[in-house]
């Protein structure tokens, strides 16, 4: 029994972290935020990653990539979230997740190195302007030569990706892969393709967000040509969700865990009535609370990435019990912080607000705590005999 | 139990109604409007159209007719508020000069001040800022560090006041300092009047979370404010300041239930547009709200029969403050949840444009914090109302 | 504008807490709670409230009532609930005021005397075993002749009872009340019937139960006869589940203060880490936040009672909105009573679990919270336009 | 991370299940078996258990050979425990002296406490009662005031204890006792074993909300108690007690989880039997807390990866106990809603008798009560954990 990040992850997560200290902290955020109208997307910080190997984190080895699994990577979200870390890291390392399962070996050639080196910037597109994340909300159609019509909204950072997987309805289902015969699924009627930002038919319009830290695109695609993962199917699609709510999960647990911090850190120093607010009891049994849930929500994080990572039985529900205390936990934490900072907890000019929007974002990324519920609930209500 | 108005007031109110609907433009009625147009423009809009409105005799409803007022009830004055919300109105820009610094200067100020004060202030020529809270004196006015050191008949005033609201736009602020040098907590203070524009008084805007700069800070660097320009006497700046806010009683609860409602309608109206509103989980939550707004409804006719029938209050108006501002945020962190992965788009389909909803919900975060905490006010009901011990 | 008790309405408050204090105080209660095979129904405390008049406060006048509205008779329930008071005062009064409004002339004449002096105990049958509150609990058929067939569960004190208001189905709905003339609602095949306790085809039993201050029966009947109520129909039994829900709420009321007033006596004086328990901020601002909630919670009922006694076009929302927020506010608080009193809060020979069961209880009579709620999202976001 | 056992704990896991499967009665997996027995019954039958159990090597599982356990692993220690409730085994009856005391005494009894108390413990011949707890001195333990006055080789112990979980059917009791005259707070306490038969040890069991008396109250008057007959040293008892209460690690987590599952599934199946695991709002509820159910497991593993690393918890038992105490509570809040109307029966239709899941409910209103408040957990979290400064 050995539940608990190795020496090797504990060292990453250092490594990250010093980094981020020494190359992009919260002063380098606010330069991102505030330049409304940049793309969002710090070069120098994309370079940085990149050369870390931190990119071609689930890249397998023959590609040149570290070859580890979601176990680490959730390592690297989590200290993105707690420095609200901006650029499009999760989404390139999910598109990859999405051609290193279902792509083709050609097509696996031409996306994973350039991806983990951070020549190419990728993302996926799954889910279509009011739609939910799965089958039903997708809006856009792929006709049996692979042009792709229709929208997809919210996309991280697709007016700066190369290279995007977008989930598209067929109106035939394909066979299941006839060379692979992977066997993955039963199909059903939904696909996942690469398509390439420069194509014709292709529309990209930057979308107006909460988030200042992570930038949203919408799509627009008329009969654009793209090329099918060939062994995508629903399966697939549901598992890249199960990747993004555990990376969305992470990033929510490191941007919990420094809320909670700033927040204990800064109500130590402040005094009110003579007194450190921090030792005023109210608000410490709450932050105390707030400790134990996200405690919670970090072992649940590693548990569902060790459980998609080790194809246990139990990962549909782990990844549900993730992705939804996590959201509990950041949403409260980052709630306190904001009203245990006081008047300036609510101000542009503290940092306070980015880690609250973040959260909000985050919380409905993948999945919000509803759909995840009732997951839990199928899984665990319906099965009782 | 009598839940209706008497004659004059509904009288009252029909009048205030059929200037509302000839003087409130169409635009104004669309959800979202305010947030279409820039801060100043807006700010000039509402100052312009609050004169209008004085001008017209909708105006400190409830003073006495010698400041000014129209001598009516706390009902009427009630009745005032929510048709004003009703109507689509914009919040008044000179509400702290109104509800705070007016009933003041009627209370214990010199007849020059009165004069001096509250016509202006009702006709929206002199808008008022208020300034207390300082860096390090939030929750605990008490703990504030502006001082005042008497030079001549003059104060010379240094020091630093943070969440003023108008700050860039008000003319004038009443403000607690320290006018005795060497004292400590509520002891040595007075409520100075400053003119904004006098050498020294410097501003900057605070911008908020939701992109808003309502707030300001105040510098003060030596500025001279004439000893005449204090309310309430000299060194008896705590016993003013609390007198003052005696007077937020609550009373503004059943305008602010029928604002709230609006904002709740509107998130239905979103559910709705999103397909959400017919989800069972999402109704629970909903009416769970809804329930939290109705008891307000019940809090402000509770207060207003008090008020009416002038009983004091007392510790009351802590009540009041934790439900609104609790079921205000907590109306708004439902219109997060329902939305879904739209929560991070300000305009996540062409039709809907949430801008406004987002600002407002931004806001709603605010409300715990400001006019004394939800920590405090708890204290407040848990010492004064429950009689537990106190703390150390 | 006044929202509050009348100083007639106050001085009947003090009179009823007044006369608990004198005759029948929490070791009363106890005696009746512990000799778990009484019935549950204290005649000397039966007696006492028949002559101060409070089963007839909404008997009309004509009757010999006090002729009294809702609002008072909430007066009475929420005393009785600060004192845990047991027996069939509710149920009497709810019987009572079906037979008012719906009962035929020679019906109201027979029952409304006897009734509002204490000589008939009374109660209500709306719900079969496992059986929401509403038309579709309902477990008893009448035929044409009135003869009843079906059950009835967790009905208040039938086994004393001398006549129970009895909500049945009707294979064919009844015309309109052709005599009356009445208008109310549709019909919709449910009928109320008067049934005598020892008619024939009536079978009572006691149901074991978790809240010793009121007991429960079961009722099992096979071709009992029984009489209708000529203006009884669908609206009708929704007029009684309003009224029974402005009551148990009234009740809920009177717990939750009194479960909030006894919890800060007692950490007012309790001492732990040599300070009064009361004293520690985390449990003072709790207790403060449940002061609101049960402060707004005695105002929903207040208001309800009104909406109800004055036919507002509110009185449906009005209802739900008091019945959950008092559900909430009892539920808390007497959950907060058994944590704030220590062990000895968790214990029989204290007083406190009392209040908590009564609580939990009455929390699901008359309507839970899940369908107080429901009902208000049908009232306000249904109908926004 | 790697979350199997190894293989002689896997081996040890099927030789319990084996002897688990021939020696626990079919009737005791039938749920709410227990509540159908009377409590002397059910005590006879426990204690005889867990007897043969001991007797066929399933006992002492972690503890040394020499002291007649097994010798195992913490994580064979867990499967024990795991393995026990998913079988459907009653609970011990002797869980304090077991968890507590035994490793208390392994670490600072005398050679012949060891062999006088160890043994007969683990065979169930002694069962130890706890007598911490006072009227007085619940969360605040160094309040006590029970006292013992040295009289010749013999302490004469005045006093009460309070919450004693089989105080009526234990035969010794450790207890905390004020044995330096004058002495307060954590100063001149002694940790003192006291034989339950002997004259002046009274015992008036306390019946619980539920109406079961697991607890009992222990009167001492002039009870003579050996000097011998004392743990730790004289005038040590603080440290001793701290030692003592060490060893509760939230090593039964895992356990726990299982029990807690075990009762998830049974309330599935009455929402199912009242046609009420449909409804979406409900499922939402029981979703939550099964949220907070796999929390705790994945706690559990946390505590046991550390457990066998010999890493020092420091307050991560605080946060398991506020972890366990709540899911628990929480789903019995849920159960207890999804009941609706037929909450307040114990049998709301024929074919569903809920007296055992009812009493249960009730149970858990206890554990955020005893061994350390919420309120106190909370307190060590914040302190010692997140280093917030201490409340005065």
């Amino acid at each position: 029994m050995y539940f608990a990040l190795t020496d090797e992850q504990r060292a990453l997560a250092e490594t990250v972290r010093a980094l981020l200290a020494d190359r992009f902290d919260l002063r380098a955020v606010r330069a991102v935020v505030d330049d409304e109208r940049g793309d969002g997307h710090p070069a120098d910080l994309w370079r940085a990653i990149g050369e870390q190997g931190w990119l071609s984190v689930c890249v397998p080895q023959e590609h040149g990539g570290l070859g580890l699994g979601l176990l680490d990577a959730q390592v690297i979200a989590r200290e993105f979230g707690a420095g609200v870390v901006p650029g499009p890291w999760a989404a390139t390392v999910l598109a990859g997740a999405a051609v290193r399962r279902d792509g083709s070996p050609e097509q696996a050639a031409a996306v994973l190195g350039p991806l983990g080196v951070g020549e190419l910037v990728s993302t996926v597109a799954l889910r279509g302007p009011g739609g939910g994340f799965g089958p039903g909300g997708i809006a856009v159609r792929a006709d049996a030569a692979g042009r792709l019509d229709g929208a997809a909204s919210g996309v991280e950072y697709a007016h700066v990706a190369d290279v995007i997987v977008v989930a598209a309805t067929e109106p035939n289902p394909p066979g299941v892969d006839a060379g692979g015969g992977s066997g993955r699924g039963s199909g059903g009627g939904v696909g996942l393709y690469l398509l390439e930002r420069g194509e014709a038919g292709v529309r990209i319009e930057r979308q107006a967000g909460i988030d200042g830290t992570t930038r949203l695109a919408a799509l627009t695609l008329t009969g654009a040509p793209a090329a099918r993962l060939p062994g995508s199917d629903a399966a697939a699609l549901a598992d890249l969700l199960r990747r993004g709510a555990v990376l969305a999960a992470a990033d929510l647990v490191g941007v919990a865990r420094a809320a909670l911090a700033r927040t204990v850190a800064y109500d130590t120093e402040r005094v009110q009535f003579g007194r450190p607010v921090g030792s005023f009891q109210a608000l410490a049994h709450h932050l105390a609370d707030l400790h134990v849930a996200v405690t919670m929500a970090e072992h649940a994080v590693l548990y569902a990435a060790h459980a998609l990572d080790e194809n246990r039985p139990d990962a549909d529900l782990a990844v549900a019990v993730a992705k939804s205390k996590a959201n509990q936990a950041a949403g409260d934490a980052t709630a306190a912080m904001v009203q245990y900072h006081g008047g300036i907890g609510y101000t542009w000019e503290h940092d306070t607000h980015f880690f609250y929007k973040r959260a909000k974002r985050l919380i409905a990324a993948f999945g919000d705590s509803r759909q995840h519920l009732e997951q839990i609930a199928r899984l665990t209500v319906d099965t009782v005999s | 139990m009598d839940l209706s108005y008497p004659p004059e007031a509904e009288e009252f109110r029909a009048e205030l109604c059929t200037w509302l609907a000839a003087n409130i433009p169409a635009a104004w009625t669309v959800p979202g409007f305010w947030a279409t147009v820039g801060e100043d423009e807006a700010f000039d809009l509402r100052r312009d159209w609050e004169r209008r409105k004085a001008l017209a005799g909708f105006a400190g409803i409830d003073w006495p007719v010698e400041y000014g007022g129209r001598g009516g009830t706390p009902a009427m004055r009630a009745i005032h508020d929510s048709e004003l919300v009703r109507a689509h109105a914009p919040r008044s820009v000179n509400s702290l000069g109104l509800v705070f610094l007016a009933p003041t200067v009627m209370a214990v100020g010199t007849p020059r001040q009165k004069v001096e004060i509250i016509g202006p202030m009702l006709r929206n020529e002199v808008i008022w800022c208020q300034g207390f809270s300082e860096p390090g004196a939030g929750s605990d006015l008490a703990a504030l560090r502006t001082h005042g050191v008497l030079d001549g008949d003059e104060y010379v005033v240094n020091g630093q006041k943070v969440w003023t609201t108008f700050a860039g736009r008000g003319d004038r602020i009443f403000t607690m300092v320290r006018t005795e040098p060497g004292s400590s907590r509520h002891r040595g203070l007075s409520l100075l009047l400053i003119d904004m524009g006098v050498p020294g008084a410097q501003v900057r805007p605070i911008r908020q979370m939701s992109g808003v700069s309502e707030f300001g800070e105040v510098f003060f660097t030596d500025v001279r404010v004439p000893a005449s320009q204090c309310l309430g006497g000299i060194g008896n700046g705590w016993a003013t300041a609390m007198l003052l806010l005696s007077f937020e009683r609550g009373a503004a609860g059943i305008s602010q239930y029928t604002a709230y409602v609006q904002a709740y309608d509107e998130i239905v109206r979103v559910a709705r547009a999103l397909g959400r509103d017919g989800d069972p989980v999402l109704r629970q939550e909903l009416a769970r709200r809804r329930v939290e707004l109705e008891c307000l409804h019940y809090q402000a006719m509770h207060v207003l029969t008090e008020v009416e029938r002038g009983h004091d209050l007392g510790a009351a108006s802590s009540v009041t403050k934790l439900q609104w501002s609790q079921a205000y945020q907590g109306l708004f962190e439902t219109f997060d949840e329902l939305l879904g992965a739209e929560v991070a788009l300000l305009r996540p389909t062409v039709d809907l444009d949430l801008t406004a909803l987002r600002q407002e919900s931004f806001w709603t975060r605010s409300v715990t914090i400001w006019g004394g905490s939800s920590q405090v006010q708890r204290t407040i009901v848990a010492e004064r109302v429950l009689g537990l011990p106190r703390g150390s």
